[in-house]
């Protein structure tokens, strides 16, 4: 049973006890990292085919259907392009900073991936004390990278591009942290492992306890993926790309395989910062039900990480862009105050075990319900429905 | 030579760094700069006297650490929050050019 | 662990990382490349605590200082651009500074070569940190000292979004002004 | 309710979504190559010459009377009138085109030429697919490459070249009585035959 | 080294004004366009930006500047009618249209009815499909990635393809003759049409269901872009702009030119004049194009399509002026004609609705982001062969 659940765990064991002892050690590792530097660029190139393909269906259009069977290969003839296509450096350019910048947009979100449990037993890095934290942390370098690209491009709209980036990621990284710390508070720990591993108890003897069957873990998924979505960039909070108003934002001097380090970069951390999500609050590589555990784990996590790209094409394809002061708003006004309400919301539903199932979903549904019937009204105070009159 | 003598000399040198920047610097973000560099290396110290030196208290040195982190990011927002304001003013971020406190 | 020797390569490297980098900070005179060799220096220092075994302080200290304070930095240095010239002027007498600090470095070390065997003589077992051990002793024994630190923080927030907002006048800038339940706030978030 | 709006419009992204795999009303695009549109009769392209019979040069239709050169809002016919004359379709001596140009890169297919034209000579073709590596002489059309049959015609505009048939088989039959009723009377000169309207 | 061959350095040359806050960096100066994706075409903006915020807006234009009045005066009556066409390459049928109304007045032609029926819907059908674009572009240019530009476009496909068959051409119609249209239509068409225009209004709800409850939209374009009545009429405005800020001003109601008088239909009008108030206009109006529509497709009479007067060749209207106008989809379209009894008229001059909606740009960009500048240009719905001539 176990054969499929561990087969890539099995495999690597295999392939290192072929080695002498004190270089196993550096076996694992090449091995661990070489799985992650193959699996998740290739999910990145599957991804951007079906992202096009899906955008077109939902934009009554076949998409990519040229290359290779159904148009899947098109990643590789893009891939191609961007390999040969002329890199080019502006003269103006600070030319150091300006290519050093796609390298430090690309490596934090690998590193984050690395300690990603995709599987039982399967986590290249395992922190057990502070897993979350690197997490946290090696997502922020990134802020750096788009700074330096932007600054260093010498551009205009560039500029523009940078500075909505850092404002952006500045301020919805507490909404993202926030979110977590509520997992953080209830697991006691910052490991991801011990995250998942607390959420595998069984509730009425099918159910997973998934933190998103909890009241604060849906609120707090929530709040997490939109901060997420923001973190990444994706619609609607692509702002700092907006090709509508500052053409390519911060990478738009950048051209040929810069550009698509940029474009990896980008999908690495809605990966990475999905994955996550799915850690703390979708049960990891855990089954929804005990009687589907014959499935194997890795199946799990990336299955989850698909039905979540899923949902976040469907969003890009639906939803107009919002202005940078009401991106601002909505981090500062919404999500900061609605995740400080979740913690709140999460204090409670620790200390209320003791309870009946349904009054401890009580207060959270007080706590959450009044903050949104305000939210609702002020916005129906600001744009009241309007109707419209006909010249007589 | 021990580890902690290394560390501190590290310290010591960031510490210099940091403190030569803050003298020689006009530009006020740059001083700040100069300024984090010795907060940091107090914070080297921190955590080196509480990894090699005798411990009375096992977590003393993370602790300060951790409260010197947070109280200099409190006072990076708000020296940078003065700088941008001062520049809204002056449109100058050289120090000696700010010369009056009244706007 | 194994028993590290004093002066391994890895620590040549991170501190070769900590002095250039800091170096590089005070002395570019581009201000951007100021802003970001603070960076590598931080992140050099941050390496010295991951190999002193603080992994938690070493996290920290990149998402606070990498991911905050030099973003936030650069992003003065982006704000308060062209107001004088890309390069910033010299100061008349730099010797002096860099005397003074060179005088205090030789003073310290002077004094750390001097001392430092006798008061660190005891190699003591390398210290654990545990997490949760810091948190225990966070929320027990220093819980007045995290409230005033969360109090702290709170007030720079809103000092810093009040200090930062601009006069009456037509651009509208997010205000920061609506976190303010501050005992939540983990002393390390990044504002 | 809040959010409630973009809920709607999720539910019609996905609509759309499920409705481009099942609904061919919303699936429009055609896989252009392989797929074209059905063409439409009346579509237009670019000009060329009708020619009658088998030799593009003595079926020429048209009589180089340049009226679609004057005509032309873009200016973008040449035409050279013959010195010497050929029969048309009626066996009337006429002018001829000795040079017939059109610059295609110029031309925008507005169709004045072909309502102008009093001898249904210069018709609009629908070929479209006429991308050239050479700027000048690649889209400059002559006398000998803008000539087609009157079959080709026919074939993309069968209502109007149905019309135009008939009219011009009543002329010719007209013309034949004419011709008759002059073998005889052979005494009396031929009449002038009506000019085609 | 050949001198040439050198590289060259871009320096930062001292400001000619050191109290210009552009030159001082406090202020950024961005030029839009004209090669930027949400220009519209070859258009520009000079932009002096504080932050993001707009203190300065000036447009540029002229990129696409083709003569076309004084090529007109070049040319006969007749060969102006395909440049026309490219006016507003939306919507060449109501160009068409207006030009032939011009002519006709200055010739004393009369149109039969069923070609004043046939203008009257494809004028309809013209403003459907220009209005559907503009709403999808309005979308795009606030990053809805092209999804409901997409939906537009799918029943904009479905009107150039009844264009086409009637036409000849998808988008450079150049059906209108002075006294009619070229050609009747061909079989099947009417009903081809009638299909057509009872597929819009599903797709109408569509439309509005992705998008006018939205709340990001709602967020975006309410209170943007403000354009009070009183400047709407001061400024010359004209179109669905107009109607938006409230002015109860649609030629089809104002000068009932053609047969608009049989046709029974509203005119939307807005009250507060904002971007959303521009879009909803615009899909209300849709609306009532398709009440118009269906009493057209059910009235039509048989008949011949142009006055037996009018002549193809050798046409010169006697000496006269006459000012002709519609309601286009962008709002007043005039062309004013006058003859000295020639073959090519002795003055020849269009009043462009997009040209003249777009002087206000400015008052209504200042003070806000450069994302609202982008969408208030979207909702002014220009089009640049219309702006530049």
């Amino acid at each position: 049973m176990d054969a499929p659940d561990q087969i890539f765990v099995l495999l690597k064991h295999a392939v290192v006890s072929w080695f002498p002892t004190p270089v196993q050690p550096w076996i694992s590792a090449v091995l661990s990292i070489g799985a992650i530097l193959a699996v998740y660029p290739m999910i990145f190139a599957l991804t951007t085919v079906i992202e096009r393909k899906a955008l077109g269906r939902i934009q009554n259009r076949p998409g990519p259907n040229r290359v290779g069977p159904a148009g899947f290969l098109q990643f590789a003839a893009d891939g191609i392009k961007s390999l040969t296509k002329e890199d080019i450096v502006p003269r103006a350019a600070d030319s150091v900073v300006h290519f050093l910048a796609p390298l430090v947009v690309v490596v934090p979100p690998l590193l984050a991936l690395a300690v990603l449990p995709v599987g039982r037993n399967m986590v290249a890095l395992d922190l057990p004390e502070t897993g979350l934290l690197f997490f946290l942390m090696v997502g922020t370098a990134v802020e750096l990278g788009v700074f330096m690209a932007g600054w260093s491009s010498h551009n205009k709209y560039s500029l523009l591009g940078a500075m909505r980036a850092i404002a952006q990621l500045l301020s919805y990284e507490l909404p993202l942290l926030l979110s977590t710390v509520s997992v953080v508070m209830l697991t006691g720990s910052l490991s991801l492992n011990a995250i998942i591993g607390h959420q595998s108890e069984v509730h009425a003897g099918v159910l997973l306890g998934w933190n998103v069957f909890t009241p604060w873990g849906a609120a707090g998924a929530v709040l997490f993926f939109i901060a997420a979505l923001a973190e990444a960039n994706r619609s609607p909070f692509d702002l700092p790309e907006a090709e509508s108003e500052i053409v390519a934002g911060y990478f738009t001097e950048y051209s040929g395989f810069k550009f698509a380090l940029f474009f990896l970069g980008e999908y690495l951390g809605l990966f990475a910062v999905s994955g996550l999500g799915i850690t703390l609050f979708l049960g990891g590589w855990l089954p929804p039900l005990t009687v589907l555990s014959w499935v194997p784990s890795w199946l799990w996590f990336f299955g989850k990480l698909a039905v979540l790209m899923g949902i976040f094409i469907w969003l890009r394809g639906t939803l107009p862009r919002l202005r940078m002061d009401q991106l601002m708003r909505f981090a500062w006004q919404f999500l900061l105050p609605m995740s400080l309400i979740n913690l709140l919301v999460a204090a409670l539903w620790q200390y209320s075990t003791p309870w009946p199932h349904l009054l401890r979903w009580l207060p959270a549904a007080i706590l959450f319900g009044i903050p949104y019937l305000l939210y609702h009204r002020a916005f129906l105070r600001q744009h009241p429905p309007r109707t419209y009159r006909y010249a007589s | 030579m021990s580890a902690a003598t290394l560390h501190l000399l590290l310290a010591a040198a960031m510490f210099c760094i940091g403190l030569a920047g803050a003298l020689c610097r006009r530009n006020a973000i740059l001083v700040l700069i100069g300024i984090e560099l010795m907060l940091n290396a107090a914070n080297l110290n921190f955590l080196t006297f509480w990894k090699y030196g005798p411990q009375p208290q096992p977590l003393d040195g993370p602790v300060f650490v951790l409260f010197s982190v947070a109280i200099a990011a409190a006072e990076a927002a708000v020296g940078l929050a003065l700088i941008i304001a001062i520049h809204r003013r002056y449109r100058t971020t050289q120090l000696e050019e700010i010369s009056r406190l009244r706007g | 662990m194994p028993p590290e020797p004093v002066l391994s390569l890895a620590f040549a490297i991170v501190a070769g990382l900590v002095l250039g980098g800091s170096v590089a900070a005070v002395s570019c005179r581009n201000r951007v490349h100021a802003g970001l060799f603070l960076a590598v220096a931080l992140v050099g220092l941050a390496l010295v605590f991951l190999r002193m075994g603080a992994e938690f302080l070493g996290f920290i200290q990149i998402l606070v200082y990498v991911g905050a304070v030099a973003v936030l930095i650069v992003f003065a240095i982006l704000l308060t651009r062209g107001s004088d010239s890309a390069h910033e002027r010299r100061s008349n007498a730099p010797g002096i500074g860099i005397g003074l600090a060179v005088l205090l470095w030789g003073v310290l070390a002077w004094g750390i070569l001097h001392r430092s065997p006798g008061a660190i003589a005891t190699p003591s077992p390398p210290p654990s940190m545990a997490v949760r051990d810091l948190g225990e002793r966070l929320l027990r024994e220093e819980l007045l000292p995290l409230q005033t630190v969360g109090l702290l923080l709170t007030a720079a927030l809103i000092g810093a979004a009040l200090i930062a907002l601009p006069e009456p006048g037509i651009s509208p800038r997010p205000s920061g002004s609506h976190g303010s339940a501050g005992t939540e706030t983990p002393p390390s978030s990044p504002t | 309710m809040l959010g409630g709006g973009i809920l709607h419009g999720l539910a019609v992204t996905a609509k759309n979504f499920v409705g481009s795999f099942t609904d061919p009303e919303r699936l429009v695009t055609l896989g252009y190559p392989e797929e074209r549109a059905p063409a439409k009769e009346n579509a237009r392209q670019f000009p060329f010459l009708v020619f009658d019979g088998a030799d593009p040069q003595a079926g020429l239709r048209c009589v180089a009377c340049q009226i679609c050169e004057k005509e032309c809002p873009p200016q973008c016919i040449l035409i050279v009138k013959s010195k010497t004359k050929k029969p048309d379709h009626l066996g009337k001596p006429q002018f001829f085109p000795a040079t017939f140009d059109i610059d295609l890169s110029v031309c925008m297919s507005c169709q004045i030429c072909v309502e102008v034209c009093p001898f249904d000579a210069i018709k609009m073709d629908q070929e479209f697919e006429l991308a050239t590596n050479d700027r000048f002489e690649g889209l400059l059309r002559h006398r000998d490459q803008l000539a087609r049959p009157n079959a080709h015609f026919q074939k993309l505009h069968p209502t109007d070249a149905a019309a135009i048939d008939a009219r011009r088989a009543e002329e010719l039959a007209k013309a034949a009585a004419a011709a008759t009723a002059a073998a005889a009377a052979p005494r009396k000169p031929a009449p002038e035959s009506p000019p085609a309207a | 080294m050949n001198p040439a061959a050198a590289p060259r350095t871009f320096e930062v040359r001292p400001s000619p004004d050191a109290a210009d806050p552009v030159h001082d960096g406090s202020l950024l100066e961005v030029s839009l366009g004209p090669q930027h994706p949400s220009t519209h075409g070859v258009f520009r903006m000079d932009v002096v930006l504080d932050g993001e915020t707009v203190v300065k807006l000036k447009p540029v234009f002229g990129y696409l500047h083709r003569n076309h009045e004084k090529i007109a005066e070049n040319t006969s009556y007749l060969g102006s009618m395909p440049y026309t066409d490219r006016l507003d390459y939306f919507c060449s049928l109501t160009s068409n249209w207006a030009y032939a109304l011009t002519v006709e007045r200055l010739a004393g032609l009369q149109v039969p009815e069923r070609a004043e029926y046939l203008r009257v819907i494809t004028a309809e059908l013209t403003r459907l499909q220009n209005h559907a674009a503009v709403c999808g572009f309005l979308l795009q240019d606030m990053g809805a990635l092209g999804t409901p530009l997409m939906y537009a476009f799918r029943e904009r496909e479905r009107i150039l393809d009844l264009f086409e068959s009637l036409t000849g051409a998808r988008m450079m119609c150049n059906y209108m003759r002075f006294g009619g249209c070229r050609c009747d239509t061909p079989p099947g068409w009417l009903e081809q049409a009638r299909s057509v225009v009872t597929g819009f209004g599903a797709f109408l709800d569509e439309f509005e269901a992705l998008l006018s409850s939205n709340e990001i939209l709602l967020g975006r374009t309410q209170g943007i872009g403000i354009l009070p009545r009183e400047l709407a009429i001061n400024a010359g405005i004209s179109g669905p702009m107009a109607r938006a800020s409230g002015v109860a001003y649609d030629i089809r109601k104002v000068d009932r030119y053609g047969i608009y008088d049989q046709f029974e239909f509203r005119v939307p009008l807005g009250d507060h004049g904002d971007v959303f108030d521009r879009y909803m206009i615009r899909a209300l109006e849709m609306r009532e194009s398709l009440r118009i529509l269906g009493a057209a497709l059910q009235r039509i009479p048989a008949g011949p399509v142009i006055d037996p007067k009018a002549k193809l060749r050798g046409f010169r209207p006697k000496p006269g002026e006459s000012y002709g106008r519609i309601e286009s989809p962008k709002g007043e379209l005039g062309f004013y004609l006058i003859s000295d009894g020639g073959p090519n008229p002795w003055r020849y001059r269009i009043r462009p609705p997009s040209f003249i909606n777009l002087t206000i740009l400015e008052d209504l960009c200042l003070g806000r982001s450069v994302a609202d500048a982008v969408v208030i240009l979207g909702s002014v719905d220009i089009v640049l062969g219309e702006v530049d001539r």
